[in-house]
């Protein structure tokens, strides 16, 4: 596969702090890329980059080989770290919003048969995320961990080309984690999405994705913190999940070991 | 007088409030000329000369006590201090409007196409009594037309729109309205001679227990009065002065004093005032008034406020006296005892 | 408890709302009386009795001239006017405002021109508005527009400025269009603000609309608060201005529970 | 390129808010030219040659009665005026805004009065405030007051009472006492909210000042606007009108300046 | 030690909506409690009553044996599940906040020896929770996890009676999670604080508390999901930890095979 994505020298600077340096990534068609990371190493700042919602303060990014403009569309889902759903619309009306805007270009609205159609499509995907009983809620009404499910709902429906995910699964219990990472594996390969996924969870990432990036500042200078900025220290293929295909999701019970022999090789890295 | 308690102490400070009108200009001009200080520092007051950009707010801050002396017309002096139960009393007549109140008609320049139309004005003030005169003298009632209220300030900017067709106004503004393309002069207070008069009044109680200040300020006024009256350069420079304050040029002002009928001479003003023609023309207004519920709700006949005029004689209900008509200083001035 | 937590509820509330109005009432009473006392006839602060039978006449009695009770006849021409200024106000501040908060090339080109407009005082305009408006009831309405819409606009398109930006994003995300962006997330999220503004533009909408009707009017509640205003009836002006403030309130009032109805997510979930 | 996401740098922006100005001025010119060839001495729409004589006078020439120059003398005047005005409103509005907001019983209480007064247009109570404050500046500066500090007063409050309740919380949990939860972190939170306030209010804030010169003034910009009315000289007044919007359009701008300055967390941190 | 906190039949209600029902609860002083259970079961608002942020429906709340009043004071702490700072105040302002309310009654600043020496403090803290190099960042410029270190550093320099974190360090990495357990485990020993500790990590849960609490619902109407609350299903006191006494927190790679020998347990129940 060509290179579907990809950043090339890519920097962000906030003022004189430098965030991420010399960004160079190549990301074929139906990847699943797990981003690891201490906090504040500019994972989000890359997913926002990828996402178009920021523009590179120098580099180039390209999508399919054109210049990515810094402009977000259906192509580009996401999931932010901070749940972030539409407060005026409850449960079923946020998932319904994505389907509404592509069907009625005009009102952005749905009725009769159509909305039915979207309605049974938004309440499948809400029972996927456990939202099933909460379909009348308000977000105000809600627990965070709900509010999350709801954003990850709400990004799943539109099966966009591109996945961001920014620590989804964060605020979750065990078991909503577990059938959460069924359904995204799921999508991801009846979908050949292409994923890129900020987590903490080492074990996440490893058992989800086929590529995982680490972000970490590769020099440290003590009186002037802010001089370097992070880039990719690491970048393992899993070539086990090579491609999106069949139904090759681990059993969640792997993870536990993977984590233990990974632990080790993140503990090296130098935490910001 | 009614208010024992209000029978005021004698006091070393007064305000007398003004407002821009041809007739009034004096007022200023001898504040800034220097002659209100001379007149005030001889019986040894202090007089405060005060602009009230909206007259009828000047009468309305005399009314409520914040003013000891306003600058008004005879019939707003009736309606509104005497009819509000302040004893006032007027001290000089300066003048009568003798053209400076006019109708205006759009169109035509005959009186009686007035009927059936929407005429604007300053309901209530000597605009609204002017057109009664105006309607009589052509036989209608004020049944006639239909009177749309419209603020003094307003009146020359209103009377450009197509909507109006007919208003009645005062100088200056007019003499603006009167430019405009169509518009005919159809009715004047020169048609009325002297029963549009403007005054100076000031509160009762004060005067009575201040005599001084009724002195000063008549001294003043005919002062000023006469220095404005000069043809010569001193003259001209005044009335080119008054002009300025009043926010116009010289030779507006000249055509207003020519509708305005100044009484001159202090003997002027003291004739008019104990002339019987001045209870005719007060009879006129007040009935005019009443007729237009201007004494107020409690009013129930044109006798409820007691006018009282040189000589002794009345008006109204003599035991509720609250205009006076006090010819005794400009009598001073007249005998040069001030 | 510290007052910050105290939790009022809506009796409790409604009483002691009452309170300082009433305190207010009983001051004016007894600096009326006192005044009275002093002269009978004073004007400026008259007595509840003169003002019933001051109103007695304009409420109850059919005027003779133009045969309509003048009270409800001021009031119905009033609200028409205030109603009709208000709607174009509130209608423009929606469409303007949003397309301005939202969209940043139309408030770089229109934002500076919007803020002159707010910051010319209408009144002094009047001739230029006669001329434009005529002297009826459109240059009534017209001035009330002036006066309020570019303030309510500038008051919905900084509230639409201030809109979480990931909202925006995540919207295009979802492949909404900019129409369907200010449709289905701008627009009902400001509605709560918008009713807001209008709250806020009641009081000088209502200046407008008396300043309106001084200038030029032979009806209105600022028709007749200007006309006896002459005479100093305060007993005929206190009672409008009561009234009008009566009006203005149970107009708050009602734009409070409308916003309550159709924004329910902006005002909490009640227990 | 969706508008929504275009970014217009502040040069452009600039220009871009100049055009729509400059063609507001040019279809001005077009129309007085218009009236002007039908009638030549035609006041309403006058040809700047006629403002800038109009205006030299009074700009660049000592008035000889009382040696100043009017037009500064003017401006002088309205706006130690204005500017006494707003800062008291700023000040009853931050004390008031803050304690109505925040406070529960107090907002009970006083709610509704605020309302009430916010409402009661204060033109119609003119002869009561000018007999309560006198005829000189106090009552000038207590109109704008009355007009606008209700106003700010309920936007404050309304924005202090929206804070989220977890700050507020916090506050506690972190040994803030009332007192220092509004001083620390209600009030600088308050700022930029209240500065938006005054930027909304400077528009209500010049027509209260107008309407108080009106009436009883014998210098000041809207004094001089509603001398010449009654002789119909827009070429005084047009420009008089563009000055008010130049300084209230500076106003504007410094106000957004301070806030940037003062609360440079409220606009973003830039990259 | 007797009972610190209790509460006795407490319920809480949204409408007809149950979300705690019958929670009867005694809490020693000095205790670590961990609270886990499924996503909208009602562990923040467990939380929240304890907090004094609000009431609960029914059912008293006694601290100390006094019942508690619905108001927040320094004696409770907490850090909310969305990071919540003063995004007003810099890093180490919002630090500094606690010690200078404490300090200065009147203004609630501190100046020159005193405020350097708050300043001290909280540049200790701030040091410990990873944040020294930010000390003049306003909370808008800081990433996600930043922001919950700094909530976590606000809220233990006040060294509340309880302190109550809800999901603290759910968007921090490994190696700063660790240090951060560090943290807290020695601060709880110091001073012998008493700890409420929502987390969905089961390992976390039980390598710091010394008693797990399982909040879930106890019976289920799938035609009225809203009809039954939770309430406590599993109270399991850890008596290898009992007293808050020295230096006892665990490596953390004890925690590993303790989560495997639990998540059997919890699967068990049913997730909303
Ligand atoms: N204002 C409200 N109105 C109605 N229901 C509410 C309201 N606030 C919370 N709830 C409900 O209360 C329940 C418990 O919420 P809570 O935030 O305590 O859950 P939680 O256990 O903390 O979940 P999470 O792990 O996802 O944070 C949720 O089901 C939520 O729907
Ligand atoms: N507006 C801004 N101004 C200055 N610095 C900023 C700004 N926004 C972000 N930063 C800095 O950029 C860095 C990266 O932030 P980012 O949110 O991408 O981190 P992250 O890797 O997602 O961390 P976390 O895991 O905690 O979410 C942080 O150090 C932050 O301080
Ligand atoms: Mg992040
Ligand atoms: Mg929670």
């Amino acid at each position: 596969m060509s290179a579907f994505l990809s950043l090339r020298d890519v920097w962000v600077e906030y003022g004189d702090k430098v965030v991420l340096e010399r960004i160079n990534l190549d990301i074929a068609e139906g990847a699943f890329v797990s981003v690891i990371g201490p906090s504040g190493a500019g994972k989000s700042s890359l997913l926002r980059l990828v996402l178009g919602q920021d523009a590179p303060t120098r580099g180039s990014i390209t999508l399919d080989g054109v210049p990515l403009k810094p402009e977000c569309d259906s192509n580009r889902g996401v999931v932010f770290q901070r749940y972030s759903v539409f407060p005026h619309l409850t449960v079923l009306d946020n998932t319904v919003f994505g389907l509404e805007c592509e069907r009625s270009r005009f009102i952005g609205r749905l009725f009769g048969a159509s909305r039915r159609a979207a309605i049974a499509e938004a309440e499948e995907m809400l029972q996927a995320v456990g939202l099933g009983d909460s379909l009348h809620l308000y977000p105000a009404q809600m627990s965070g961990g709900m509010q999350q499910r709801l954003a990850i709902a709400q990004a799943l429906i539109k099966r966009p080309r591109i996945l961001l995910l920014d620590e989804p699964f964060g605020a979750l219990d065990p078991g909503i984690r577990n059938d959460m990472h069924k359904l995204i594996t799921r999508l991801w390969s009846d979908y050949s999405l292409t994923v890129m996924m900020v987590t903490h969870d080492i074990g996440e990432a490893f058992a989800l994705g086929n590529r995982v990036l680490t972000l970490d500042k590769w020099r440290h200078d003590p009186h002037a913190p802010q001089r370097y900025g992070a880039t990719v220290v690491y970048d393992l293929p899993l070539t086990r999940k090579g491609a999106p295909a069949a139904d090759t999701a681990p059993a969640p019970h792997e993870e536990a070991d993977r984590e233990e022999s990974l632990s080790i090789t993140i503990d090296i890295i130098d935490n910001n | 007088s009614q208010a024992p308690e209000e029978a005021a102490a004698p006091k070393t400070e007064f305000t007398i409030g003004w407002s821009i009108y041809a007739g009034w200009m004096p007022w200023p001009y001898a504040e800034q000329a220097g002659i209100v200080k001379k007149w005030a520092d001889r019986y040894g007051i202090e007089i405060d000369i005060v602009q009230v950009n909206d007259y009828v707010e000047s009468v309305n801050q005399f009314t409520a006590g914040q003013l000891d002396g306003v600058t008004v017309a005879n019939m707003d002096a009736l309606t509104i201090p005497a009819a509000g139960g302040k004893d006032t009393t007027a001290l000089i007549i300066g003048d009568y409007s003798n053209g400076n109140d006019g109708v205006l008609l759009k169109g035509t320049s005959n009186l009686a196409d007035i009927s059936g139309q929407q005429v604007n004005l300053v309901e209530l003030s000597v605009s609204h009594y002017l057109l009664a005169r105006a309607l009589e003298s052509a036989g209608l009632a004020m049944t006639d037309v239909r009177t749309i209220n419209t603020a003094d300030a307003d009146i020359a900017a209103a009377f450009t729109s197509p909507d109006v067709t007919a208003a009645v106004a005062w100088n200056p503004q007019l003499l603006t309205m009167k430019q405009e393309a169509g518009a005919s002069q159809v009715f004047s207070s020169a048609d009325i001679p002297g029963e549009i008069l403007d005054l100076l009044v000031v509160d009762t109680a004060t005067l009575e227990a201040n005599p001084n200040l009724g002195k000063a300020l008549v001294g003043i006024w005919y002062e000023t009065i006469q220095l404005m009256q000069r043809q010569d350069e001193e003259g001209a420079a005044a009335r080119a002065a008054m002009a300025q304050l009043a926010g116009t040029t010289p030779e507006m002002f000249e055509a207003q004093l020519a509708t305005t009928y100044l009484y001159v001479e202090p003997e002027q003003a003291v004739a008019a005032a104990t002339d019987a023609s001045l209870v005719e023309t007060m009879t006129r207004v007040r009935d005019f008034s009443f007729a237009q519920g201007l004494f107020g709700q409690g009013a129930s006949s044109a006798d409820a406020i007691g006018m009282a005029f040189p000589g002794g004689r009345t008006l109204g209900d003599a035991d509720r006296i609250t205009l006076r008509f006090d010819e005794s200083f400009m009598q001073m001035a007249a005998d040069d005892a001030l | 408890m510290r007052w910050v937590n105290r939790r009022i509820g809506r009796t409790n509330a409604l009483l002691m709302g009452i309170v300082p109005i009433l305190l207010l009432l009983v001051l004016y009473l007894i600096l009326a009386a006192e005044r009275n006392a002093i002269n009978p006839a004073d004007k400026i602060l008259p007595l509840p009795g003169a003002m019933i039978d001051a109103m007695r006449g304009l409420v109850f009695e059919r005027d003779q001239l133009s045969g309509r009770y003048l009270f409800w006849a001021d009031t119905l021409a009033s609200l028409q006017r205030l109603g009709l200024g208000i709607a174009i106000s509130t209608a423009s501040a929606l469409l303007v405002g949003l397309v301005l908060g939202l969209l940043p090339p139309v408030r770089a080109t229109f934002g500076m021109l919007v803020t002159g407009v707010a910051v010319i005082p209408p009144i002094a305009l009047l001739p230029i508005l006669f001329i434009a408006f005529g002297l009826g009831e459109t240059a009534k309405v017209a001035l009330i527009v002036v006066g309020i819409a570019p303030f309510m606009i500038r008051d919905v398109a900084g509230h639409v400025g201030e809109l979480p930006r990931e909202q925006i994003i995540k919207a295009q995300t979802l492949g909404a269009s900019t129409w369907q962006l200010m449709l289905r997330v701008v627009l009902p999220q400001a509605m709560p603000r918008l009713i807001q503004a209008v709250r806020l533009s009641l009081g000088p909408a209502w200046v407008f609309l008396i300043s309106a009707e001084a200038i030029a009017a032979d009806i209105g509640l600022g028709y007749r608060i200007f006309l006896v205003r002459r005479y100093l009836a305060m007993d005929v002006i206190l009672p409008y201005v009561a009234w009008i403030a009566i009006l203005a309130a149970v107009a708050d009032l009602l734009l409070v529970w409308c916003s309550r109805r159709m924004s329910s997510w902006a005002h909490g979930a009640e227990r």
